[in-house]
């Protein structure tokens, strides 16, 4: 029974950065934006987190700096997808490249420099006493709340504002939103920011809270889960919290499954093996409710249509 | 009458096309507005502007005597104007609830459905209207979907209400539900604009209607002073419709070369599109396929070119059964095909014209020895296609998307033509081109028919299915409503068959 | 003959193009040193060490020209790194400091024969090659006997880096210490295959920690280990640590016992100071192998310089007393404070890898009373009979 | 036209940003920055022979994806494509026919590694094909799969008995390694092959009857349905032949530079994706690739001159990577080739 929950408690730190990305990039995709630099923003959030928080000693300065330049970054995409209408794809892959080296650059200093002040677990008075779940999910940092909170957010806001409707009937049909009113490219720059943001909090919180420690290239490969888990998450908040538990679970497993002898190489394939099953279970989930993608995805939008 | 809203002037051109021309256009508070005019006469294009979605070359706009910029439909919602278009700007997906709560700017921002769903029931309820507003919309009816249009509308307090064609989707009943909440909508002060190609609405419920032809204004006119014929008249210019058609014969071979059989097919979405449609085609025949667009022809014709799997019945292509073979299977059969979207299927607008007319054939001799390409071979033929076929282009070399629509339309036809087809299949072909080029191309397809070829043309333009037609085939809602040969077809029988009366 | 042209050609070249790069004529031309690292200088680890080296020796020695040092170079590229501080920057010796340098280095040697190169860590030699090496294992033992001594539940973990037979001894060292003082205790290890990856590290100590290790050592460039160990040692379960490469005991002031220290800059120094004296040329160094231990003082106990027991721990450990063979009963301490002054002063009085020593299956690897020879040492892929995992195959 | 002038413009302004941002990181100028990669990359016939053998990879890898993303076919995946080629090769030369001479042992490692990076490639294929899952995940997926593989292989069954332990194969036989030209480490076999591999891939992009249904795809997809082009046999047989050619530059990396299997990250430092720069700023034409990847295996070896003479770390290659792709990106060429304007309805 420990050895379980020992095993969960540890899935939820593991798992909370994705959540963010995935929250964020839920969002932006909900828009109609496919945003593939999910990798660049965390890793930017990363080392942007570490580096303020290195420089002022206060983590919650480090993480909110993160957020901002997550945002930042992805408005550099908004720009190239919204504005220009370049190609998406492309894009998203530049955000990836230049995330990556100006880290790289940036962090240059910081590498194996201890964090002089780190967020320590908050045990949430009575909760933490639950059985089983007790220990599990109210005996984490603070910012495992923070990102609780925001699951609902993200869930309540999408589904249940003025917001919510705008934002997914532009990603459903800007044409109709676009008639209805709707400043089209105004929600879509927010949302990508929005994903942004929420890119750069996941970094912050690989760096500042799980590491903690400034590693170059330490997102490895993360952000390209995060949109695995978009996609299996069907691009609903709720469903993107078992999404990002599910990777952060099996990359604990891998050091758990080590003593029965298989190669930890081939376990830490797991997490991205994982990731292809997972979106061929998406893909017939997909299409045995009808759901799919929003609808005008990747798809720039051009008001007056020439013949 | 106070006059509400002056447009003056309004002109928008497309690249090389017209669509307004100086039109001046007039709309008095509480009054039922008909705009009348053929497909492409430019009625689309104007409230288009009016609502934000185009803007203007030139023009101005009024609304109550001041000078109003309209640069979005933002705009125009907040000034108080909302449009029902024909296809319904409705997000599939989404609720009843959340297409009215879309743009609604004064409700909460929290939980906006509640309220709205209290709004929607009060509405329905006081003009006698059954909704659900807790389905998504793709659950839902032609005439229901515009209900939630003008819903939409209602909720946004608009005072003038413009609706693209609003019947053209509804059955009888339907039509008569409409036209009974216009007149409520009318005795609250608001005002309607009715899009429409039919006389009936007009002289049903209008009290005013302008006319447009061909991008330009004809006229306005009080409903008790015209009738009819006069409206016609108005409509399509003198003549057009008693043209005699005497040089071209109406004859055609007993010889089947297109046969359908009990045909359905499926859309996009998993419904029903065609639902058991047969019908045959002879040689030498143009069998024309009249009805609004979104009532299956895509369908039929993805269905028969191979693009889309056919669910049940078959097509045979002299007397071969071509059932789900496969376009290129088909295509060689000796099938052409010239398709509604131009730009985007027709032709691959970054390739050059040379290699745009090989299309179909590149793999073919002597274009092709089975891996390699002959250029030389290649652009000789191009170069003669374009020469024959009156393509004005520098070089067999540009880029196809540097052509003019009516250019592009016979590079499609120069290559589907040359391949001599026994059944070529025409999907709008002249749909947004210049009368010269409209010309050229109808003359294509009569000489083609002489030569024996069977011909499936699909058009909204019923001039052009009158003119060109041995029979008349009218589409409605995925079936066949009938087919009619052209010496007894009249205008009049087949737009009423076009919507379903 | 033409790759002589090429090389004249190349440097008519570079004389053309590089400006500013002309040395200052001085008294005695000074010996240009060149180092190549492996990892970033910032991590925690082995790069950092040496290249706190070589900041120490930069005043100590002011006959030697310090060239700015290459960092994170990637193994397959380190040939051009070579090529650049002999063609371009004239170095005279360089330093090639990861074992995947090994093959480039000698290849180097070849290539500029009037060179002197120096590889850490590898076991291929030249006449201008030579190879030298810092070694822990005494170190780890010594850890190995106070983690014995430690562990409540007979559970001692070990956090590897990489699966190779530098870190696979260090095992063996820390776990025959272990054995010597508590048999019953096994030891666990987890494999991050990375120098240097805190995330990695913490899921691997998390780990061992939930299948119920109290003590940990590891071999990982950052001190996240000894951050685990604080952070559950102050929520009320001891985790005993021992830091690594770099003095850790800061992270974990309640947590680290002690821990490994390296002192590059002895060997360095040593080497730099015969090549000045000629002892060292271009065609010598076919046998010159450092492999310094502490009693050289290229290595220390310690996870604070200086202090080779956190304070904090010593009585815990006089309190635990084992019976030895030779000293009879012992506390662990002073059995730790003894084997560490043997082994400083004549490695030849005591070595922890002395028979007889069993591997996992039992096998006999080290026959009662013989040493384990530099080779067999050097390439070392088995584990300990008390090591419970596996060496990935 | 005025737009077009307004993208040039801002293009260059993102690079100045960019270089802007570096000076202020790293308080490096740019122009003392650029100054020292052209130098020690064009600067010398060393340098020139260093960027000549960093270009082979990119070469052959940047060939290799342009064809699928000539068709629309977004493979990310060349990296894992050219480890699994080093892994192909090496079986060839450790396990299947060590004792083969020379001149049957290279041509078969050559094969052998082309077949294995193309059906690496295949994966992301028959996933697109049969379940339509987005290629670019799948493929990025299998690159980290392929860098655990062969890691997997070097630190398990593939390790060296000679080689103490440590994480390498053994080396390969002198009959499997590549002749170099002199004492450089240009590996001219893979050269030669790379470069006439772009002259056929030209002749196949432009004059055969693949190309041709490779271009119609990859303009419109639609027109190419109506045409009734074959879609899935050239989405297979594009990702097999893009696969096959990163494989080969796998092979050049293990039989010419490496002469054996090693940990993943020795064996390429991300030449698959700087690959997908060379592709697009080569505008998908294999000459023009072959052009850009020479001026990018510069770039590759500037990178290590300016961290040893600035003390820029070797990310910085990276960042001026993204600047470029960017740069790319704003000039507007990506969009005129891929216009993914969707128009619905005739009107």
């Amino acid at each position: 029974m420990n050895f379980i929950i020992e095993i969960l408690k540890a899935t939820i730190p593991a798992g909370t950065p994705l959540l963010l990305g995935a929250l964020g990039e839920i969002y932006v995709e909900r828009s109609g934006i496919l945003n593939l630099g999910v990798e660049g923003m965390m890793i930017m959030g990363a080392i942007s987190a570490f580096g303020i928080t290195t420089m002022t000693s206060n983590v919650w300065l480090g993480i909110l700096t993160s957020a901002v330049v997550g945002g930042g970054m992805a408005l550099v995409h908004a720009f190239n997808s919204i504005t220009l209408k370049t190609n998406q794809t492309l894009s998203g892959l530049a955000l990836t490249m230049l995330g990556l080296g100006l880290s790289g650059l940036i962090g240059k200093k910081y590498v194996g420099v201890p964090l002089p002040n780190k967020l320590h677990n908050f045990p949430i008075y009575g909760l933490k006493n639950i059985p089983f779940i007790g220990p599990i999910l109210f005996d984490q940092d603070p910012l495992v709340y923070v990102s609780y909170a925001l699951t609902f957010i993200f869930w309540f806001f999408l589904f249940n504002t003025r917001f919510g409707i705008e934002l997914r009937s532009v990603g459903e049909s800007p044409e109709v939103a676009d008639s209805a009113g709707i400043d089209v490219s105004k929600i879509q720059y927010l949302a990508v920011f929005i994903g942004g943001v929420m890119a750069g909090l996941g970094g912050a919180y690989l760096s500042v809270v799980y590491a903690p420690a400034w590693i170059e290239g330490m997102t490895a490969g993360m952000g390209w889960i995060v949109l695995a888990i978009t996609i299996f998450s069907l691009w609903r908040p709720e469903r993107a919290i078992f999404g990002s538990y599910l990777f952060g679970g099996i990359r604990v497993l891998q050091y758990k499954l080590q003593p029965f002898g298989i190669s930890p190489n081939l376990l830490n394939m797991l997490p991205f093996i994982f990731t292809i099953l997972v979106l061929m279970l998406a893909a017939k989930e997909i299409s045995r409710k009808r759901i799919s993608a929003p609808s005008s995805l990747g798809i720039p939008y051009f008001r007056e249509k020439l013949l | 009458m106070e006059k509400l809203l002056q447009m003056k002037g309004i002109t928008k051109r497309f690249g090389d096309i017209t669509a307004n021309d100086r039109i001046d256009f007039e709309l008095n508070k509480g009054e039922i507005h008909g705009l009348l005019g053929e497909n492409g006469a430019g009625k689309t294009t104007l409230m288009n502007i009016l609502y934000g979605l185009y803007t203007p070359d030139e023009g101005e706009i009024y609304i109550n005597g001041a000078k109003v910029e309209i640069k979005s439909p933002h705009d125009a919602i907040k000034l108080g104007i909302s449009m029902v278009h024909q296809n319904f700007k409705l997000i599939q997906s989404h609720t009843v609830i959340e297409n009215v709560a879309l743009g609604l700017k004064d409700t909460n921002f929290f939980y906006p459905n509640r309220q709205i769903e209290k709004e929607i029931r009060t509405f329905s309820e006081k003009y006698n209207f059954k909704i659900d507003p807790n389905v998504p919309v793709w659950q839902l009816s032609a005439g229901e979907k515009q209900r939630v249009e003008i819903i939409k509308a209602f909720c946004r307090k608009a005072r003038i209400f413009i609706l693209d064609e609003p019947t053209t989707m509804l059955t009888p009943n339907e039509t008569r539900d409409l036209f009974r909440l216009l007149k409520f909508l009318r005795e609250e002060g608001i005002s309607v604009i009715l899009i429409t190609h039919k006389l009936d609405e007009v002289m049903n419920i209008c009290d005013r209607v302008t006319v447009l032809r061909g991008g330009k204004k004809v006229g306005t006119i009080d409903i008790d002073r015209v009738d009819k014929d006069d409206l016609a008249r108005m409509m399509f210019g003198q003549d057009i419709i008693l043209k005699e058609r005497e040089e071209y014969s109406i004859s055609f071979d007993e010889d089947i070369v297109l046969e359908v059989r009990d045909l359905t097919v499926f859309s996009d979405k998993g419904l029903p599109a065609v639902k058991d449609i047969s019908f045959d085609i002879h040689r030498g025949e143009i069998l024309g396929i009249a009805g609004v667009s979104g009532n299956g022809q895509r369908e039929l014709i993805e269905a028969i070119t191979g693009l889309r799997k056919v669910a049940r019945g078959s097509i045979k292509i002299l007397g071969e059964d071509v059932t789900n073979v496969g376009t290129k299977e088909i295509l060689n059969k000796g099938v052409a095909h010239i398709p509604e979207e131009r730009m985007r299927v027709g032709v691959i607008p970054s390739m050059s014209l040379e290699e745009n007319i090989i299309l179909r054939s590149y793999d073919k001799s002597p274009f092709s020895n089975g891996i390699l390409l002959d250029y030389s071979v290649i652009s000789e033929y191009a170069k003669e296609l374009i020469s024959r076929y009156k393509i004005s282009a520098l070089d067999e070399k540009i880029p196809a998307g540097t052509l003019s629509g009516g250019n592009i339309q016979k590079l499609i036809l120069a290559r589907e033509l040359s391949i001599s087809p026994v059944l070529i299949i025409a999907s709008h072909p002249t749909q947004g081109l210049d009368i010269r080029s409209t010309q050229q191309i109808h003359e294509l397809l009569l000489r083609k028919k002489e030569e024996g070829c069977a011909i499936l043309l699909v058009s909204e333009d019923l001039q052009e299915l009158m003119d060109l037609s041995d029979r008349i085939a009218v589409m409605f809602n995925g079936t066949i409503r009938g087919i009619i040969d052209i010496d007894r077809a009249s205008i009049e029988e087949i737009g009423s068959l076009m919507v379903g009366v | 003959m033409r790759s002589k042209f090429l090389v004249v050609l190349s440097l008519v070249l570079l004389f053309v193009l590089t400006v500013n790069t002309v040395n200052g004529v001085g008294a005695e031309k000074k010996l240009r040193v060149a180092f190549i690292y492996v990892g970033p200088i910032g991590d925690y680890g082995w790069s950092h060490a040496h290249e706190m080296a070589r900041q120490s020796l930069i005043k100590k020695l002011p006959w030697v020209e310090f060239l700015p040092p290459a960092e994170s170079v990637p193994e397959a590229d380190v040939i051009r790194f070579i090529d650049r501080f002999v063609r371009e920057e004239k170095a005279d010796v360089i330093f090639t400091t990861s074992f995947g340098y090994m093959d480039a280095t000698i290849e180097a040697g070849k290539k500029y024969p009037d060179k002197i190169f120096f590889h850490c860590s590898g076991y291929s030699r030249s006449k201008n090659v030579g190879t030298y090496f810092a070694e822990l294992y005494q170190i780890y033992y010594l850890n190995g006997l106070m983690a014995g001594a430690l562990t409540k539940t007979n559970k001692v973990g070990y956090v590897g880096a990489h699966p190779i037979p530098e870190v696979i001894r260090h095992i063996n060292a820390f776990a025959l210490g272990v054995q010597e003082v508590n048999p019953k205790a096994t030891v666990d290890v987890r494999w991050l295959f990375s120098w240097y990856d805190p995330s990695k590290a913490r899921m691997a100590a998390e780990s061992l920690i939930s299948d119920g290790c109290d003590v940990l050592a590891f071999t990982e460039d950052s001190p996240t280990v000894v951050t685990v160990g604080e952070e559950y040692t102050k929520k009320g379960k001891p985790v005993y640590t021992f830091g690594h490469y770099s003095p850790m005991q800061k992270y974990g002031p309640n947590s680290c016992v002690s821990g490994q220290l390296v002192h590059w800059e002895v060997i360095y120094r040593d080497i730099l100071e015969k090549i000045r004296r000629k002892v060292y040329t271009n065609t010598n160094l076919e046998n010159v192998d450092y492999w310094w231990l502490l009693k050289e003082k290229a290595v220390e106990l310690g996870g604070e310089f200086g202090v080779p027991i956190n304070p904090k721990f010593i009585p815990a450990l006089k309190d635990k007393k084992i019976t030895d063979p030779v000293f009879g009963k012992i506390s662990v301490y002073d059995l730790v404070m003894k084997r560490l002054s043997q082994m400083k002063a004549n490695p030849e009085k005591f070595d922890p890898f002395t028979g007889p020593i069993k591997d996992q299956t039992g096998k006999v690897r080290i026959e009662a009373g013989r040493r384990a020879s530099h080779d067999e040492l050097w390439n070392m892929d088995w584990f300990v009979s008390n090591v419970i995992a596996k060496i990935p195959k | 036209m005025l737009k077009r002038y307004k993208n040039i413009g801002l293009s260059f302004l993102v690079i100045f940003l960019g270089l802007f941002a570096i000076y202020l990181v790293s308080s490096v100028r740019p122009d003392i920055m650029f100054r020292s990669i052209a130098l020690s990359a064009f600067g010398s016939i060393y340098g020139l022979t260093e960027t000549l053998t960093k270009s082979i990879p990119l070469m052959l890898c940047g060939l290799g994806l342009s064809l699928s993303f000539r068709s629309s076919v977004w493979n990310i995946g060349a990296e894992g494509q050219l480890l699994m080629g080093a892994v192909g090769a090496t079986w060839i030369a450790l396990y299947i026919m060590p004792n083969a001479p020379k001149f049957l042992l290279i041509p078969a490692m050559f094969l052998v590694g082309a077949i294995c990076g193309g059906m690496w490639a295949l994966i992301p294929a028959v996933l697109k094909v049969k379940f339509n899952l987005n290629e670019i995940i799948v493929s990025l997926m299998l690159n980290y799969i392929a860098i655990e593989f062969v890691n997997y292989l070097v630190y398990g069954p593939w390790k060296s008995p000679y080689e103490w332990g440590f994480p390498y194969s053994t080396k390969f036989p002198e009959s499997a390694q590549l002749p170099r030209i002199l004492d450089t480490r240009v590996h001219y076999p893979t050269l030669i092959l790379a470069l006439i591999l772009a002259v056929i891939l030209y002749i196949i992009l432009y004059r055969s009857k693949l190309g041709y249904e490779i271009r119609v795809i990859g303009d419109s997809i639609d027109a190419a349905r109506y045409a009734g082009l074959d879609i899935h046999r050239v989405v297979f047989l594009v990702l097999l032949l893009g696969g096959g050619l990163a494989g080969l530059a796998g092979v050049g990396e293990v039989a010419g530079i490496h002469h054996r299997l090693r940990v993943a990250s020795g064996i390429s430092s991300g030449y698959g994706y700087t690959a997908v720069i060379v592709a697009w700023l080569g505008r998908l034409n294999p000459l023009l690739i072959v052009l850009v990847s020479f001026l990018f295996g510069g770039l590759l070896v500037g990178g290590d001159a300016i961290q040893v003479s600035l003390g820029l770390p070797g990310s910085t290659i990276n960042f001026i990577n993204g600047l470029i792709l960017i740069f790319v990106l704003v000039q507007g060429f990506s969009k005129t080739r891929f216009s993914t304007i969707k128009r619905r309805g005739g009107k």
